[in-house]
């Protein structure tokens, strides 16, 4: 198969390896099963995010859609470390955590169109993805808002005693958010088992991280906190995959919340409407070639002989078929009917709505 | 019946709801090792351990939001505001968190919370520490906001809000707190969206709750006196959503209204319950809608300004008067 | 006259106030490098520089209280909320701190700020991005809250807030900063409190502001046409303190009104418009005020939940031919 | 003179010495004259809330009314090192800041007393003091946020590109909240002349500092936002002088705010109203006995000479009698005309109120 223009703008550069010894040690924990079934996973978020920006330029989707490439490896890793009864939250750049989570490709494509069998019916859309079968908590837009709820959410689990951790992930533009400082200061006195994803993409909208934190070293913005931080490569889905399995077992076992400091970087704009007029080309070719987190993965299964190129090829099709197939199914589901306005807002309302 | 306090009408209802479900806790600043700042959560600690009564740092945000992620996990939290002056800092977590999730979700989440904690004046408390922010709730669909005036309410009230699936805001009158009054031994339930009927009357119709209430009785108790006006006294106990019926039945009958509330006017619950009266009962309206409010300034601290800020048992006499036609 | 775009004009109104008063600024979200999320404050940094456009972290408490604590230092400044769904984050700072600071000190302090930017819905946003918040800050005193209509009021209304020597909140309407329309060359000033009269009738007064007064405007439009029916349209403009003067002439004229709004309904500007009408015009009033608003649940995001949602224009003939007692 | 019971429970106790060789360079810096004045206004202080605190129970003061006293040297140093253009700004215990920045202790005492005369003609109350003209710029009621606000007047200083620092004054209690943590990370991004004053009282309300903090040593509480901080023993005058004053040095010669970490005690309960069951008698005796910042500097005072133990009698006497005055003036002063309700809530406004 020809090289994708999204993952790589040219041919001949070498990517960055991924950490041997980290993937050798996560392979012989997973199986190689596991570990293609990471990259099916990974190659879907970057299909349905290209399909995705394409249905926004035709209106199929509106708002504000943000799109999650070049970032698979932390949503795909660190959910591959969840438990079963771990609990998901994060923000408004949520594709790539919803079907990390096992959500269908047709029911999140739907909620991007607005549609009734989305995963809220609608009334959610891009930044709002739940499916609390499986934990998917969401899906925020308030900046920095989830954190909290984060740590409820780890609260309940300490509160029932439930051998589980909470993730939550939130943007390097959130982290100077009162809030988070506020959740964070209660999970280390309450040692909740709290796992703080920060995806540093280096970017909060048109904002560089260094124009606004007092440090590019975001590991250290738990430090007032006395919270146990560290930095991971996010674009190894080796390495995102351990820091958050430790993460876990530090926060089950020893009440250890965590901050993972995990450096990745986002391919397009901020959301479909900006042109990203605040990096160069070439930034975002350097990282395509060099650390594009799918490209990687690859580069080393094939060097390991787990997969061959032509399986590779396959799951590309593969994937890129189940994405054509949801933006078929969105497109020719109903909106919602006019009733459902007025339901939901309450489970039970001894009033008119109005 | 025997008589208790405001405060522990509350204490019991809280109690009793935590006894009953194991997932009901209580969070906030202070309610463990001191009590409650206002004594509210008084011996909790002691018969639920620290498991389920918790003191937190200042951080009305945080801890509502941790309050809300429990509740989506199915607890039922009930996160204690200080005052609910200090709920401001956490409105975005209610409004935009709480309030929301039910319908972004689409009936996924659920957020089954109280934030209750003391409202309104509390006595030369100044401007920061004295304000009846009940319209920044009542004016957000996913909300409901309860507000008594009686101790045998407050408990009621209190056991319902908490069993409420949905994101009950429940605001106490900080100076009712030591009112005295009948609660029964047995449980009751008071029910989401049922007014009261303080007193019968077929002249004019007085609406007003929590601790303005106090001043309407007053004030209907001396136009009775003073002009032989006879008024229907409602309380609406809960403003979001309030009893429509009870109140058109009684404007059906009276004519004439006043609305007592102890916030500022614009753009608030009265002015709302107001222009809903104005606008559907418009056809049994012999007057206009006479409104009593605290004048529309921050609160003053001096102990004669604050006075002449709230609305009192002579301005709602007064208003009472206007609206029945009364040369005041 | 040139046309120029709403956000264009909201440019020229800071580009001239920064020019003519070194203490005016503008601090905020993505303003300085990106020139504005909406692009309000396109070359402002070019022009004036980093010490007088300054980008923020994400961090609206924060900000918003960095601008109140140097307007009390004598400073003149702009704070741009993104959009008023995150200002809410930093109601505590304008409310218990902005607000009430001059009276708090007894006139010691000034707080000359303007805190502005997008408000309402936006499109297709949904429920935590598409909210009309109006009512948060028109409820407290010591505020004015400004929502211009048209690319001409914005800037005359801007550069009026900036020179103000109290705190202004100035809502601009997401969607209409595409807006085209006519704009003077020469300084002009819009007085805080004065509402336009945007068509003249003698049928219905139909009151409206920001981009519910395109709706109004439509919907006059449609009854003009289908009924016969001719509207006096007013666009407030200020909303805190609103043109108490123009909408009483009007009504003693009309004695029929609709009040319309994009907001929630309950304890709102314009439950609060609508009652001051129903009370003091009560004489005048042949018919009860009608609203039109949001309907009172969050805003969906499929596009046929959130136009449903949305006032339009056969909602708000409808609600005039309801006032004029026409047969829907 | 007998030893006031506020300063000592016991006579034979020993007090902590003053850190020796900081009192010496502060007297060498300063004089001795400048010192007698610091005590002066410290015996003021303490005077000040004794009366206070009486005439609450005479209820001629009400509401919320928080006495500073034990926490004097804070206030009393940490002015001291001040410039005349600095801003000055904290929270709601803040007789002892505002009597330590030179008001009146008639109009202090008028305020609280609800009077006309009063610094805000009896609408602040005790909780919301104010001297604008001494850059006092008060008495806030909602628990950190004053903080975004002094750093506000910071940035207007730095807009301004004037020589001058603001003190921005907090508890223990309110380090956690999420906009202190907003302002530090600005005020470090944006070097702004901000001095940080932490008040550790050692409890916030009844909440001892170690239930809510992740740690005691609240130096650590601004490591997420790289500012200076450093630990400064509150009950030693000269020490709090010292920090404050290098403290301010580096905020306008070095551009960077600072963090003190003050460690004070306050002797009577959080507000009138509170018995403080949360702490034992004998806590609050070993403070005084040993802690006592007026008994220490004055043991200090007499020690190195510089006025004699009738001086010392003097000043207490002088000091009583000053507010004694105060309470005279304030309780024969009027209360605020009715008209006042309405006045200043805008400076000019085109409706009426109401
Ligand atoms: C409280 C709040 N303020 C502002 C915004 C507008 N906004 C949306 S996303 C964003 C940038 C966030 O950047 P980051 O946290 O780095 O996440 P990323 O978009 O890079 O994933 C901003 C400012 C918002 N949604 N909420
Ligand atoms: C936002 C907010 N939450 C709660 C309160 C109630 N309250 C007033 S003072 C206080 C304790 C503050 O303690 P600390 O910061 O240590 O200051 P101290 O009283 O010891 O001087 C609390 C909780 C408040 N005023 N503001
Ligand atoms: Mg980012
Ligand atoms: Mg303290």
């Amino acid at each position: 198969m020809a090289k994708n223009e999204n993952e790589s703008s040219e041919d001949h550069v070498e990517p960055e390896e991924l950490d041997a010894e980290c993937a050798a040690q996560v392979r012989e924990e997973l199986g190689d099963d596991a570990i293609v079934e990471m990259l099916r996973k990974m190659v879907l978020i970057r299909r349905f995010e290209e399909h995705a920006g394409r249905s926004y330029q035709r209106r199929k989707i509106r708002g504000f859609c943000h799109l999650y490439s070049g970032q698979e490896a932390v949503a795909v890793g660190s959910l591959k470390a969840a438990g079963d009864d771990d609990y998901i939250i994060g923000h408004y750049r949520d594709h790539g955590h919803a079907l990390a989570a096992g959500m269908e490709p047709n029911v999140v494509m739907a909620e991007l169109f607005g549609k009734a069998p989305g995963c809220a019916g609608g009334k959610g859309g891009s930044m709002h993805l739940y499916d609390v079968e499986r934990n998917f908590m969401g899906g925020w837009g308030i900046v920095g808002g989830q954190i909290p709820l984060g740590a409820g959410l780890a609260f309940a689990l300490n509160y029932r005693g439930d051998e589980a951790a909470c993730l939550a992930y939130l943007g390097d533009g959130a982290i100077h958010q009162g809030v988070v400082h506020e959740a964070l200061n209660m999970a280390s006195l309450w040692e909740l088992p709290l796992v703080t994803i920060v995806e540093n993409n280096q970017y909060a909208m048109g904002t560089a991280v260094e124009r606004v934190s007092s440090t590019t070293a975001l590991e250290k913005k738990a430090d007032s906190h006395q919270i146990y931080s560290e930095v991971v490569d996010g674009q190894d889905l080796f390495q995102v995959y351990d820091a958050v399995r430790r993460a876990r077992k530090r926060a089950i076992e020893d009440d250890e919340p965590s901050w993972l400091h995990v450096q990745t970087y986002r391919y397009y704009g901020h959301s479909m409407t900006d042109p990203a007029p605040y990096r160069g080309k070439d930034e975002v070719n350097q990282q395509r070639d060099l650390r594009d987190p799918i490209v990687r993965l690859r580069e080393w299964i094939i060097a390991e002989d787990i997969v061959t190129q032509d399986e590779i090829d396959a799951i590309d099709d593969e994937m890129e078929a189940l994405v054509k197939e949801s933006i078929e199914f969105a497109d020719s589901s109903d909106f919602p009917d006019l009733s459902e306005l007025t339901t939901n807002v309450y489970i039970d309302w001894p009033a008119e709505i109005d | 019946m025997r008589e208790i306090a405001f405060r522990q009408a509350l204490n019991e209802a809280l109690a009793e709801e935590m006894k009953r479900d194991e997932d009901v806790f209580l969070i906030g600043e202070e309610v463990a090792e001191y009590n409650g700042a206002y004594k509210v959560s008084k011996g909790l600690l002691d018969e639920f351990g620290a498991r389920r009564v918790i003191d937190t740092p200042i951080t009305e945000a945080g801890f509502a939001g941790i309050g809300i992620g429990a509740a989506m996990a199915g607890l039922r939290p009930v996160v204690e505001m200080m005052t609910f002056n200090f709920a401001i800092l956490a409105l975005d977590q209610i409004i935009n968190h709480a309030a929301k999730a039910r319908y972004m979700s689409d009936g996924q989440l659920s957020v089954p919370l109280v934030v209750r904690g003391a409202g309104g004046a509390g006595g030369s408390l100044a401007a920061q520490h004295s304000q009846s922010l009940e319209a920044q709730y009542a004016h957000a669909p996913g909300l409901k906001v309860m507000m008594p005036a009686t101790p045998k309410d407050a408990k009621g009230m209190l056991k319902t809000a908490i069993r409420d699936p949905d994101p009950v805001i429940f605001i106490e009158s900080e100076v009712l707190y030591g009112l005295n009054g009948e609660v029964p031994e047995e449980e009751y339930l008071i029910p989401v969206g049922k007014a009261d009927k303080k007193r019968e009357g077929d002249d004019c119709t007085v609406i007003s709750w929590s601790r303005a209430l106090h001043f309407a009785i007053q004030g209907a108790d001396k136009v009775a006196e003073d002009d032989g006006v006879e008024v229907d006294l409602i309380d609406l106990r809960t403003v979001r959503p309030f009893d429509r019926d009870m109140v058109a039945e009684s404007v059906k009958r009276t004519n004439r209204v006043v609305v007592v509330e102890e916030g500022w006017p614009f753009a608030s619950v009265g002015a709302s319950i107001s222009e809903w009266v104005s606008r559907e009962l418009f056809d049994w309206l012999d007057a206009p809608v006479e409104r009593v409010h605290q004048r529309d300034v921050p609160m003053p601290y001096a102990f004669n300004l604050e006075t002449a800020s709230l609305p009192s048992a002579d301005r709602i006499a007064d208003a009472i008067r206007r609206a029945c036609y009364i040369e005041v």
